[in-house]
């Protein structure tokens, strides 16, 4: 058997990390915009349009990512969809991430206080215009620290993209394990690695909380 | 035609009709004070000129355009008609000239630099030229008011909707905002004013409403409404026996 | 689509389905009860506690919340025997579950600690109330009413999150599901069945946890 | 027709384990290499197409044969009736010789002699199947994701015994535990053959006839000495 | 020996002096008003005697003990000196009965049959009998202030602190709560309250305190300080000139 260095080890798991930060990125980014989209349906005059965006957040918020995923790859190609794995595990944590964001966002709009919709609509403007230039930019203030915060989960989500394939850091860390046999050392590693992934993202929305509480208070 | 045309109006919220059948003209040019003890409807009233809440029945026409609830037809008689409220609703995110800058390009396309025009013009004449570059949270209830007056004046409204814009204010502070609103008073604006401040009704305005359980109960020049009540109600609530 | 569902699997394995969200239910309801008293506990440490346990605390929900729950999972289960402590797969499982969830629900019940009026605390102590009388009597029951809805979204999450226990053999619902396949090779029919089980699950758990919250907070909050 | 597919299209997707040492496993540099690599190699030689390989978990191999994402499943498949009904197999291409294994303290001569212990299994292997059928009914079967939560659990000592290839015990016999596993009792020759779908009767013949080749010709014996370290046993 | 001794007292929260040495005695059965300006320490000066906050010279001892800041010292205080709040500060998630029980099961350990008695009697006290199952929330402001008096009454406490109790309250509940604190004093409880109340101050306290600056400016039987105000700050502060 093939002896692998601790080199070896930390070397592979560190290749494997840029999955892990690809796909976070991957899924934050298209995720905050299917987000905003869904934000808009739902919180649209329209009840078809909020029903719809209720229950696909129901949908998703209800079942566990991993069988997502192994939907979007596996599901798909039943119907004779040919979908690669770095689109479907796109497509699935950018749809997960849409139904948590949404519904954070969507508690920060409702913070904006009713007023700024009622002043906004009695200038004219409609309700795009209030939403893009009166309600967001007030909310997006509130919802920074918990949008921040949410990032952890997703960066812990990706782990579940290796049941389509992805040898992302915690797969990594499995077939590692798998050919050392030193599954603490390796695990250690990891934990490790996402520890220093996660915590400064956990650190800012903290701190960024901390400093809009003080900003609030000065008003 | 009258400017304001108001025609048994009536308005539920649920199974409870706030509004019983409002009918009220208003020439251009009027200042019209709403006067009634609270829940009487005066608020939902104004509401509903300025399309805020949408009417389960009669009619409202401004400048001849009838109220229709779409978003076209909202937007064209909000253009018509500013409204102002008492918690002021200045945007927090955005200076003084910001605020009175946004709805102009967003809502009328004028370019920037007009707007920006028209927005000093506005805050000199409510006395704020200076605080152009001041966030909201900088001013004093009074200042932010006064504001809120230029925001919706720089739409160039055909009449202006005042609803009890000085009761959050420090009693200090009434006198300033009440001030401006005199000055437009006389410039020939046309207004509409839930208040409080009987002395002020008095002195400026042209007609008095008094509203009781959803219905104009009495109305008239100020002479007649506060010298003269003529229903127990009114004389109740002005405190005359 | 030339595959052919078949769900007859349905009638031979169905034991183990139901043994399956028995053990899942298990381990939320051990998971949820356990797991948000020690996230009281954490809380009241990190919010009134003494001065040297906080950052012992805090370092705990860092940890936690930092690192994924499987990882958690596997040195709970493989790694606690090495320092002599031999626990089976279910008690690990709920031991990685109360863990888990007391450092969310820490982060959670505090910040409805941190919003109680001030007054409340005082109108305690004037009535000659100890501060952990005034936290256990006047501020723990209001705390946890303001923000019993993000708990449950979060007991909710960790239930579906409670997935990756399987991999240790603890056999719940996901177990089940991978067991039917590894036998039948209907990897299909075997994850959308319990992909379906897990939705009611946790639109049954939101409802109860909304009526429980109902029962158990009549009064409604002060502002 | 998957095998015209598959001369068109110049390569064959093969499913691989990678966590199964030696059939898959890892190099150094991630590479996938064992047993059934260097058998997905040979077919593809055989068939004059270049081989490309897919690392697969036991959980999402089969969806990816029926997904047609892979044209084969070499990943030591263990054949039964309920299986048979979902994919096709091909004649065996690889012994298993599986055993129950335990420390020295531990005597179990047979399966019967298992009652009332806790057996650490990898869940849809080979063993697996086999144990749940020789086992009595008191036996406690551990069923662990991967191999390596089996190993975990018997080194932890989570579990009592492990059933497993005897090349995989003799993997952790090489790294010096402090647990050895000693063989018990063989379970059964069970051997692994390679999965493909349906109805691809052409394919499905094709590769019976190059492992039947590769038998003869002592190809596959080379394979079986080099991860197996013993020859290809003549009843395979 | 006066039953509240207090001597001397300084309180700076941080740079600023809020008490600049505060001298008063309050015999059993006193009913004492404080008045001043917003700022002026009325409502630390309450504070203090209570244990809410901790004074940073001078001594308070209430009937002969001295108040020292350990939580055996600080309970013994608390449970002969109540304290009622401007914001009322009722428990949400107990009913008004709970609300009262609570402290006595707690602190004294009454068990609970004894408690509930006691809060029925207090709750009738102050007119609430029918409340007692109502959740806070569910009553007026003025019932909500009245329960927290009948909850700190039931600690059964030598002396009651009451922080501008009316303040909160529509100008139509007040009426409510001062008659409920009239009764109080003329059963001989011994009161000190922060008050604008000046009618009240007039007609049921034994002495008025001024307060100015965080120093007792004036002190005197209400006839005295409301008649003849000795000092010009007085003078300012009551309007006459
Ligand atoms: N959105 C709403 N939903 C339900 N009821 C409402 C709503 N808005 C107002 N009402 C009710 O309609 C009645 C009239 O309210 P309105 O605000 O018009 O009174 P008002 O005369 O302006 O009183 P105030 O002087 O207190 O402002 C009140 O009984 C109020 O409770
Ligand atoms: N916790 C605190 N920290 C800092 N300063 C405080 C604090 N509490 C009160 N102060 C300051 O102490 C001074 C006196 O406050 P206090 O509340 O006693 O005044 P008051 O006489 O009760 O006024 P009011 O009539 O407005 O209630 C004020 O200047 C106030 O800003
Ligand atoms: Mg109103
Ligand atoms: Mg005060």
């Amino acid at each position: 058997m093939i002896e692998f260095t601790t080199w070896d080890i930390i070397r592979n798991l560190l290749l494997a990390t840029r999955w892990t930060v690809l796909l976070s990125l991957v899924s934050f980014v298209g995720g905050g915009t299917a987000g905003l989209l869904l934000l808009f349906l739902r919180i649209s005059k329209r009840k078809a349009l909020r029903g719809f965006a209720r229950y696909y957040i129901e949908l998703f918020q209800g079942t566990p990512l991993l069988m997502q995923l192994f939907i979007a790859f596996f599901g798909l190609g039943l119907f004779g969809i040919d979908v690669p794995a770095w689109l479907a595990a796109g497509l699935a944590l950018i749809l997960w991430t849409a139904s948590f964001l949404a519904e954070i966002w969507r508690g920060c709009v409702e913070a904006v206080a009713k007023g700024q919709w009622e002043a906004s609509a009695s200038l004219g403007m409609g309700r795009f215009q209030q939403m893009r230039y009166i309600i967001l930019p007030q909310a997006l203030k509130v919802a920074i620290p918990p949008t921040v915060g949410f990032s952890v989960q997703v960066v812990k989500g990706t782990a579940l993209t290796s049941i389509i394939g992805f040898v992302e850091l915690s797969k990594a860390g499995t077939v590692v394990t798998n050919a050392t046999f030193q599954p603490f050392t390796i695990y250690g590693l990891v934990a490790l690695i996402y520890f220093a992934l996660c915590w400064p993202l956990s650190k800012s929305s903290q701190i960024l909380e901390r400093k809009l509480n003080v900003a609030h208070r000065n008003h | 035609m009258s400017l304001i045309e108001i025609t048994e109006v009536r308005k539920s919220f649920g199974s409870t009709e706030v509004l019983k059948g409002i009918n009220l003209d208003v020439e251009p040019g009027e200042v019209i004070a709403i006067i009634g003890k609270s829940g009487s409807g005066k608020s939902t009233l104004l509401r509903c000129i300025n399309g805020l809440e949408t009417i389960n029945n009669g009619s409202i026409s401004v400048a001849g355009a009838q109220f229709i609830d779409d978003e076209l037809h909202l937007k064209a008689l909000r253009l018509k008609v500013g409204m102002i409220f008492q918690q002021f609703n200045l945007f927090p995110h955005l200076t003084v000239g910001g605020n009175v800058i946004l709805s102009q390009t967003v809502v009328k396309k004028t370019p920037r630099p007009e707007a920006e025009t028209m927005a000093r013009k506005m805050l000199e004449r409510v006395g704020l030229g200076h605080k152009f570059d001041a966030y909201p949270d900088e001013l004093s209830g009074g200042q932010q008011q006064r504001v809120a007056i230029a925001r919706a004046l720089a739409m160039q409204p055909i009449a202006l909707l005042c609803d009890e814009i000085t009761s959050a204010l420090d009693p200090e502070l009434v006198s300033e905002v009440l001030a401006v609103v005199r000055e437009l008073a006389t410039e020939g604006m046309t207004l509409l004013m839930v208040t409080h401040e009987m002395k002020f009704a008095r002195d400026v305005c042209s007609r008095v409403v008094f509203m009781h359980q959803g219905r104009v109960h009495e109305i008239g020049p100020p002479e007649g409404v506060f010298a003269n009540p003529k229903t127990p109600e009114l004389r109740q609530f002005l405190g005359v026996h | 689509m030339s595959y052919h569902f078949e769900f007859s699997w349905l009638l031979q394995y169905y034991p183990q389905i139901l043994k399956g969200i028995l053990i899942t239910l298990e381990l939320i309801a051990i998971g949820g009860v356990l797991g948000i008293s020690l996230g009281i506990i954490c809380a009241w440490t990190r919010a009134l506690g003494p001065a040297w346990l906080k950052p012992v605390v805090a370092g705990y929900v860092e940890l936690i919340r930092n690192t994924p729950f499987l990882i958690q999972l596997f040195f709970i289960f493989f790694g606690l025997p090495s320092l002599g402590l031999q626990l089976d797969e279910l008690t690990a499982a709920n031991i990685a579950m109360v863990v888990n969830l007391g450092a969310y629900s820490c982060e959670i019940i505090r910040a409805g600690i941190q919003a109680t009026p001030r007054g409340q605390f005082e109108a305690g102590a004037s009535l000659a109330m100890t501060p952990f009388e005034t936290f256990r009597h006047v501020v723990l029951v209001p705390s946890l009413q303001r923000i019993w809805p993000a708990l449950s979204s979060q007991v909710v999450i960790v239930m579906l999150g409670s997935s990756v226990v399987s991999q240790i053999a603890a056999e719940d619902l996901t177990f089940a599901a991978n067991f039917i396949q590894s036998r039948t090779f209907r990897a299909f029919e075997a994850y959308i069945v319990s992909t379906a089980i897990y939705l009611v699950l946790a639109i049954l758990l939101r409802q109860v946890l909304g009526i429980l919250g109902r029962v158990i907070f009549p009064g409604r909050l002060a502002r | 027709d998957a095998l015209a597919d598959i001369t068109s299209r110049g390569t064959i997707r093969v499913a691989v384990p990678q966590d199964f040492p030696p059939f898959g496993s890892v190099g150094t540099d991630m590479a996938p290499m064992g047993y059934d690599i260097d058998m997905a190699n040979l077919i593809a030689e055989q068939l004059g197409v270049k081989a490309e390989l897919v690392p697969v978990t036991s959980a999402n191999r089969i969806p990816y044969l029926q997904t047609n994402k892979v044209d084969l499943v070499i990943s030591s498949l263990g054949k039964n009736p309920d299986r048979e009904k979902v994919i096709d197999f091909s004649t065996a291409y690889a012994p298993f010789f599986n055993g129950v294994f335990a420390p020295a303290g531990l005597s179990a001569a047979k399966a019967d002699d298992l009652a009332g212990k806790m057996v650490g299994v990898t869940r849809g292997a080979v063993e697996d199947l086999e144990l749940t059928k020789i086992a009595p009914a008191d036996t406690v079967i551990k069923r662990y994701e991967d191999n390596n939560g089996t190993i975990s659990a018997f080194l932890s000592g989570q579990v009592e015994a492990v059933a497993t290839g005897n090349v995989v015990a003799a993997a952790i016999l090489a790294k010096n535990p402090p647990k050895r596993p000693e063989l018990k009792f063989l379970i059964k020759n069970s051997p692994c053959y390679i999965g493909l779908n349906k109805n691809e009767t052409a394919l499905l013949e094709k590769l019976n006839a190059i492992i039947a080749a590769a038998k003869s010709d002592g190809k596959l014996n080379t394979v079986s000495q080099k991860w197996l370290g013993t020859d290809l046993p003549a009843d395979l």
